[in-house]
């Protein structure tokens, strides 16, 4: 157990960090390139090998590390130096509790593809996130500069505000799946239920009609909560300040808000932070809504018991597990150019916009969810009788 | 639980507990003094927490859960109070704000 | 559990449920529903509360034996402490069968009928749905009284009946005239109640004392006997009491009670309200100041029968009090000229008619004249609301006249009206009445109960002539109304008339069910008089073995004396109508004196509520209020502080939080050193 | 492992907290020190199995509360105003002391009378589940209750904060 959580969780530190967050930069120029009709990042080379500008997050790096640290006067040293680093460190540790496959047993060793699979998993994240205003915060404050600290006033209330909207738009999946463990839901997300099954219970068709066995859906969050999936991303993706929630940094307000004293790699770790976060956001709501590792109407069970006469148990167990891992990569990959797509089209939102769509919009509307929620449990509890 | 006792929990609550009050007694600062408020509070918490360990029984945690809201309610009040302070009398010392008195 | 029927809440919950949803409404949004909406949920109420109870009484009636006659309705228990328990449920036995039939029947009828009276009401503050609202209420409170299985139950009702009644009365309460006769009637009746809750607290600590702690009336009933032979020291205070210084304890509780009903049911002392209650709405002087919650206190004397039956004392007091009131009122209501207060003075007199019944252990006559009554007083309030709205808001009978033609439903109506109250055979009124006098005869226990019936037969001829008074001097001979109202006195509508028809059919017939058995065996049909049967489980009335020949000589002479009457009236006020006029110059003084209702309220206030209210404005709020309380007590220790330590004890307060916080801390410290000091 | 925990989460703790109250040159020291102590408090109560309360306590105190209090100080934006904590009236700081020293003492004493060793517990104690259970079974009227006393903090907070318009 021990030696296998140490390799899922090294696994994992190099999966996000050293390949996604640079690949992410890449990503973020090519994409918007291609919305806007660019050619994009194209110049960087390696001996003329310009493998369609992947070199340019390797420049990029090279450039950060290699300029000028400025700190400025009046500044307060030691939270100027550390900010940046509490703004990037719970991004990173955010993804322990996020499982990207079930557990699988290879040659006597045991797998568990999560670092930690905790009992209060999300609550976890959440707690995680909520200490992440500190790094932008006081990032603003320590710099010793007006805009600075205009930006960390904004932060620091849009990030509160929305912390109440996130926590609150997703307890109707909970009272749904009544866990907040993330294995277990992606666990309870690979059944299905039958869309006309209250057809049965109404008395309208006779139990055991075939046709209402057949048409089912996947238990999947983003199924039994829609209006939840879209509340919870842009709750995520205002917490996370890139646009159009980027008025704490708003370019064109208050020049660049709270991390504006910043040069360097220091500036290069909070569009880190911002860029992992993307993966951690869209990661979060595949565990949570999209089903996590599993293939819809696909139980892993069935797949590894249909694969192990064929290629023997431990083969099979292998093959699940790099499709889990697959699934869920793409999973994630699509919600990431979800979010670029967004951020690529929408303009910021204006500081009172942003305030009123969190407080009155977002909020009434999850704790109408949660009221909703509540009926149609004990609706289903009462016709089903469990 | 190692070899550490519930006593020492207890030591440490009630230490973090005495700095809040010193805190309080002393500093001027409106906000720290607060903030010592809520040390206190915290202090008191951590040793429900311990006791609740102790006895092995979670009613403790729930005490400590109500505790943080009204903690909660208190610094969104109390916060609210030290603005309006600051507005009226364009000041955060403790002893500015004396005039209910003889 | 075959007794339990949980119908019954529905009984007493749909008025309710339709007076909070539009008065909710009103409250919380401010605006009208449609006029149809409001006409439907407040007229189906207490139809379908009607229906309920029509079905759920054949129930009982068919499905049970006498004695085992009873559906209880359980719905939580309301107060537990200590041995006490009290249930909030309901009672449906035959004596609760008979009134919830004609409190939501009657109350039905009144509801449809007040659709027609209230439609011009358009004004601001949205009198249509308000009313309804109210009556609604009402029409709970009341069924609350009547179903109520104990003695609190029948308290809240009893309460709430006041309330509705307050707020009925003050419908109008723009004019201050309105306003301040619902304030009497609350005050009056809070007298009257507070009698009643000391008659509930009476018994219950009497109950828990012999070791039964309830207040639930067929648990009492069943262990009356515990009490029958207990008395109550009095203290020395009371030496002037009759009987001093031991009383009965069922005697004292029963009298308690009985104070409740005076109150409730007008009587003498207490009646004065229920006159000044005509300033209410026509509909509500029908329903609540004639046909139902002022029986209420007769129901309840009915209802704690067990009781009164072993406290003769009890008993006489009530008898002589009705007789007295019957005459008394009857007396008034000769010289009224207000249309309603003629009729008001008629209920209190009829109501006297009601407790004499009660008195003399005639229980099932006081219910089956209550039942009468209610149809044909209903009646007649509203015939005469009918004339009221006819004449444009005219209430004086000497401007009205020649109606018959004018308003031919509402004439022959209000002439069935006026035949059964003055006892005429064979409408309703004759049999019951008939039925009480027969009990006053043959009550040989209570002192005087000769007398009592002769005050009975002479009031039942002063009812014939007063009323005859009134239907003549409203309906015949010429109309004495100015030109402009002359031209447009109309007959009213349907909404109106309905109501008045069916009731009038009721007045004709409504003596059936109560049919002595000596008129029984002439037709043929044993043990005719059902309602006495019927009601004897619950509250057992003597049964009279008379002689038919003395039955229906005794009936003979109620009727000579009631026809003597309605020809005295024929002759006042048909042929020789200077007559009144010269009579009542020649004995002006007393003429005068009974037109001024023999100035009672003058005599109250005289008595009672000026000297309140100089003793709460000189002694109470001036000496106690301001001289004791504030002046030596608030501002007497401050000024002693402020005269003595002021100096030293204001520097206490230092106005610095941090000081603040030591002293606390200080204090907690000592108290924690305090708790640990053995440790 | 448990026992280095607990004295680093204990010292730090500890640490944090005098910070609170020793740091007179800058309010937002203060504050940051308070979020070391909420942090370190939220390490005890996971090492003393309350995960839930501890979780709670990052979020409430550390991610909203000591926020708010940061979130006021930049608003207020008063650098370096709090006031030197000599200029206290001795003779409060030197009673205020001995005080706390003499209840400290007796508490102390107190609580270091029979002791007993530390329960097993269940494997739902501190769990979300469970302290949910409790709380919308046992505990449901104060729940209630404390949603009634938050909405009235949210009412006064507003009222208080809000710039009178007239």
């Amino acid at each position: 157990m021990a030696t296998s959580t140490v390799f899922v969780a090294l696994f994992i530190f190099a999966l996000v960090v050293l390949v996604f967050a640079p690949i992410m930069t890449w990503v973020e120029r090519k994409q918007s390139a291609l919305m806007q009709d660019r050619i994009g990042a194209n110049r960087a080379s390696i001996g003329g090998i310009k493998a369609l500008g992947l070199i340019h997050p390797l420049a990029d790096v090279i450039k950060m590390i290699t300029k000028e640290d400025t700190m400025p006067t009046g500044a307060h040293p030691f939270i100027h130096l550390v900010s940046p680093f509490i703004a990037v460190t719970p991004a990173m540790i955010s993804f322990a509790v996020i499982p990207y496959g079930g557990t699988y047993d290879l040659w006597g060793a045991h797998f568990s593809l999560v670092v930690a699979d905790l009992d209060y998993g999300v609550l976890y994240l959440f707690a995680i996130g909520s200490i992440a205003t500190y790094g932008s915060m006081l990032a603003g404050w320590a710099g010793n500069n007006n805009w600075g600290m205009l930006g960390s006033i904004r932060v620091s209330a849009q990030m509160i505000s929305y912390e109440v909207a996130l926590g609150v738009t997703v307890i109707g999946l909970f009272m749904i799946f009544g866990t907040l463990r993330l294995t277990e839901m992606g666990m309870l997300q690979q059944e299905t239920f039958r869309v006309f099954g209250f057809m049965e219970y109404l008395g309208w068709v006779e139990p055991g009609t075939r046709w209402i066995d057949w048409i089912t859906l996947p238990m999947w969050g983003i199924v039994l909560q829609p209006l939840p999936f879209f509340m919870f991303l842009t709750a995520m993706m205002a917490e996370n300040k890139r646009a159009p929630f980027d008025t704490p940094e708003g370019e064109s307000e208050i020049v660049a808000g709270y991390f504006i004293e910043y040069s360097g790699m220091k500036f290069g770790l909070y569009m880190m932070g911002e860029w992992i976060e993307v993966v951690i956001i869209s990661a979060l709501l595949t565990a949570m809504f999209l089903g996590g590792w599993t293939l819809p109407w696909l139980p892993e069970e069935r797949l590894i018991a249909f694969l192990s006469p064929s290629f023997g148990a431990n083969i099979a167990n292998l093959l699940a597990m790099l499709l889990a891992v697959g699934v869920f990569l793409g999973k994630v990959i699509v919600l990431i150019f979800f979010q670029m797509l967004v951020r690529w089209s929408m303009p910021r939102f204006r500081y009172d916009q942003v305030m009123n769509l969190g407080w009155k919009i977002l909020l009434p509307l999850s704790l109408a969810n949660i009221v909703l929620t509540a009926v149609g449990i004990l609706v289903v509890k009462g016709v089903t009788g469990r | 639980m190692g070899d550490i006792s519930p006593f020492q929990f207890q030591v440490v609550a009630a230490l973090i507990f005495m700095v809040g009050v010193v805190g309080v007694l002393t500093r001027r600062n409106v906000i720290v003094m607060f903030m010592c408020i809520e040390l206190m509070l915290n202090a008191a918490n951590l040793s429900l927490v311990a006791f609740s360990r102790e006895v092995g029984d979670d009613q403790g945690q729930i005490f400590a859960f109500m505790v943080m809201v009204v903690a909660a309610v208190e610094v969104a009040v109390g916060l609210a109070i030290i603005i309006s302070l600051v507005r009226n009398r364009d000041t955060l010392n403790i002893e500015d704000a004396s005039q209910m008195k003889w | 559990m075959e007794h339990t029927n949980e119908a019954l809440r529905w009984i007493a919950l749909l008025p309710l449920a339709s007076a909070v949803l539009s008065g909710l409404w009103l409250v919380l949004a401010r605006g009208h529903w449609p006029r149809a909406l409001v006409i439907a949920l407040a007229v189906g109420a207490p139809i379908a509360s009607f229906a309920i109870a029509l079905a759920q009484v054949f129930r009982l009636a068919t499905g049970f034996d006498a004695e085992q006659r009873f559906f209880v309705d359980n719905l939580y228990t309301w107060i537990s402490a200590g041995d006490f328990h009290a249930e909030l449920s309901f009672l449906l036995d035959p004596l609760s069968s008979v009134m919830v039939l004609v409190v939501t029947g009657v109350g039905s009828l009144i509801h449809v009928y007040s659709v027609g009276y209230m439609d011009d009401d358009h004004r601001e503050d949205r009198g249509f749905q308000r009313f309804f609202a109210y009556l609604n209420l009402f029409m709970f409170s009341m069924l609350m009284l009547v179903l109520g299985d104990n003695l609190l139950v029948m308290f809240v009702g009893w309460e709430g009946v006041g309330l509705c009644s307050y707020l009925l009365i003050g419908f109008w309460y723009l004019d201050d005239a309105n306003a301040a006769a619902g304030q009497k009637a609350f005050v009056v009746n809070r007298i009257g109640d507070f009698g009643f809750l000391l008659g509930i607290f009476l018994l219950f600590w009497s109950f828990a004392g012999a070791g039964v702690p309830t207040i639930e009336f067929r648990e009492m009933a069943a262990n009356v006997g515990l009490l029958s032979d207990r008395v109550v020291e009095l203290p020395g205070v009371l030496s002037f009491l009759p009987g001093f210084p031991s009383w009965g304890l069922l005697t004292l509780a029963c009298l308690c009670l009985f104070v409740g009903a005076c109150g409730k049911s007008a009587q003498i002392p207490l009646y004065v309200w229920l006159p000044d209650a005509m300033a209410g709405p026509t509909p509500v002087s029908a329903l609540i100041h004639a046909a139902t919650m002022v029986t209420a206190g007769v129901y309840m004397v009915c209802r704690m029968s067990f009781a009164y039956s072993l406290a003769p004392g009890a008993e006489a007091t009530v008898a002589w009090t009705g007789a007295i009131t019957a005459l008394f009122a009857a007396t008034i209501g000769l010289a009224q000229n207000d249309i309603k207060k003629v009729l008001a003075y008629s209920t209190v007199s009829q109501l006297g008619y009601m407790f004499v019944a009660a008195g003399v252990a005639g229980y099932s006559a006081a219910i089956f004249h209550v039942m009468t009554h209610a149809f044909f007083k209903a009646l007649l309030f509203l015939g005469a609301g009918s004339v009221i709205l006819g004449m444009h808001h005219e209430q004086d009978i000497t401007r009205m006249g020649g109606l018959r033609t004018r308003m031919p439903w509402t004439w022959i109506t209000f002439l069935v009206g006026v035949l059964a109250i003055s006892g005429v055979p064979p409408f309703s009124g004759f049999f019951s009445k008939d039925e009480i006098l027969l009990a006053a005869s043959q009550a040989h226990d209570i002192p005087g109960h000769e007398w009592i019936w002769g005050l009975g037969v002479l009031t039942a001829g002063l009812t014939a002539f007063y009323m005859f008074r009134l239907y003549y001097l409203v309906f015949t001979g010429e109309c004495r109304a100015d030109h402009h109202t002359r031209e447009q006195i109309h007959e009213s509508g349907g909404w109106i008339v309905l109501p008045l028809v069916v009731l009038a059919v009721l007045s004709v017939v409504g003596g059936l069910v109560g049919l002595p058995d000596a008129y029984g065996e002439l037709a043929g049909v044993p043990q005719s008089n059902s309602l006495h049967y019927f009601l004897q489980p619950v509250a057992p009335s003597p049964v009279h073995h008379v002689e038919a020949s003395v039955e229906f000589g005794l009936a003979a002479v109620t009727t000579g004396v009631g026809l003597l009457g309605i020809a005295l009236a024929s002759l006042f006020y048909v042929w020789r109508r200077e007559l009144p006029a010269q009579i009542a110059g020649a004995i002006r003084p007393l003429y005068e004196l009974v037109r001024d209702k023999y100035r009672i309220d003058e005599l109250y206030d005289a008595l009672f509520v000026r000297p309140l209210v100089a003793i709460s404005r000189g002694l109470l709020a001036r000496g106690i209020d301001e001289g004791l309380i504030d002046g030596l007590g608030v501002n007497g220790v401050a000024r002693a502080f402020v005269a003595s330590a002021d100096d030293v004890l204001k520097y206490l307060q230092t106005g610095l939080a941090q000081s603040y916080v030591f002293a606390m801390l200080v204090g907690g410290a000592l108290l924690i050193a305090w708790l640990v000091r053995g440790a | 492992m448990r026992t280095a925990l607990f004295w680093i989460l204990s010292v730090a703790a500890l640490a944090g907290s005098i910070g609170v109250v020793g740091n007179v040159r800058n309010p937002i020291n203060s504050a940051l020190n308070l979020v070391v102590t909420m942090l370190a408090l939220a390490g005890l109560y996971v090492l003393l199995e309350a995960q839930f309360v501890g979780l709670i306590q990052v979020m409430v105190y550390a991610g909203a509360i000591v926020v708010l209090f940061l979130f006021v100080i930049m608003l207020l934006n008063l650098r370096g105003s709090g006031t030197a904590g000599a200029e206290v009236q001795p003779l409060v700081k030197i009673a205020g002391t001995a005080v706390v020293a003499i209840s400290a003492f007796f508490l102390l004493r107190v609580l270091s009378t029979g002791r007993a060793p530390w329960p097993d517990v269940d494997p739902s104690y501190g769990t979300t589940r469970a302290i949910g259970e409790a709380l919308y079974t046992d505990y449901v009227l104060a729940v209630q209750v404390a949603g009634v006393l938050l909405l009235a903090g949210i009412l006064a907070a507003v009222v208080l904060a809000k710039k009178r318009l007239d």
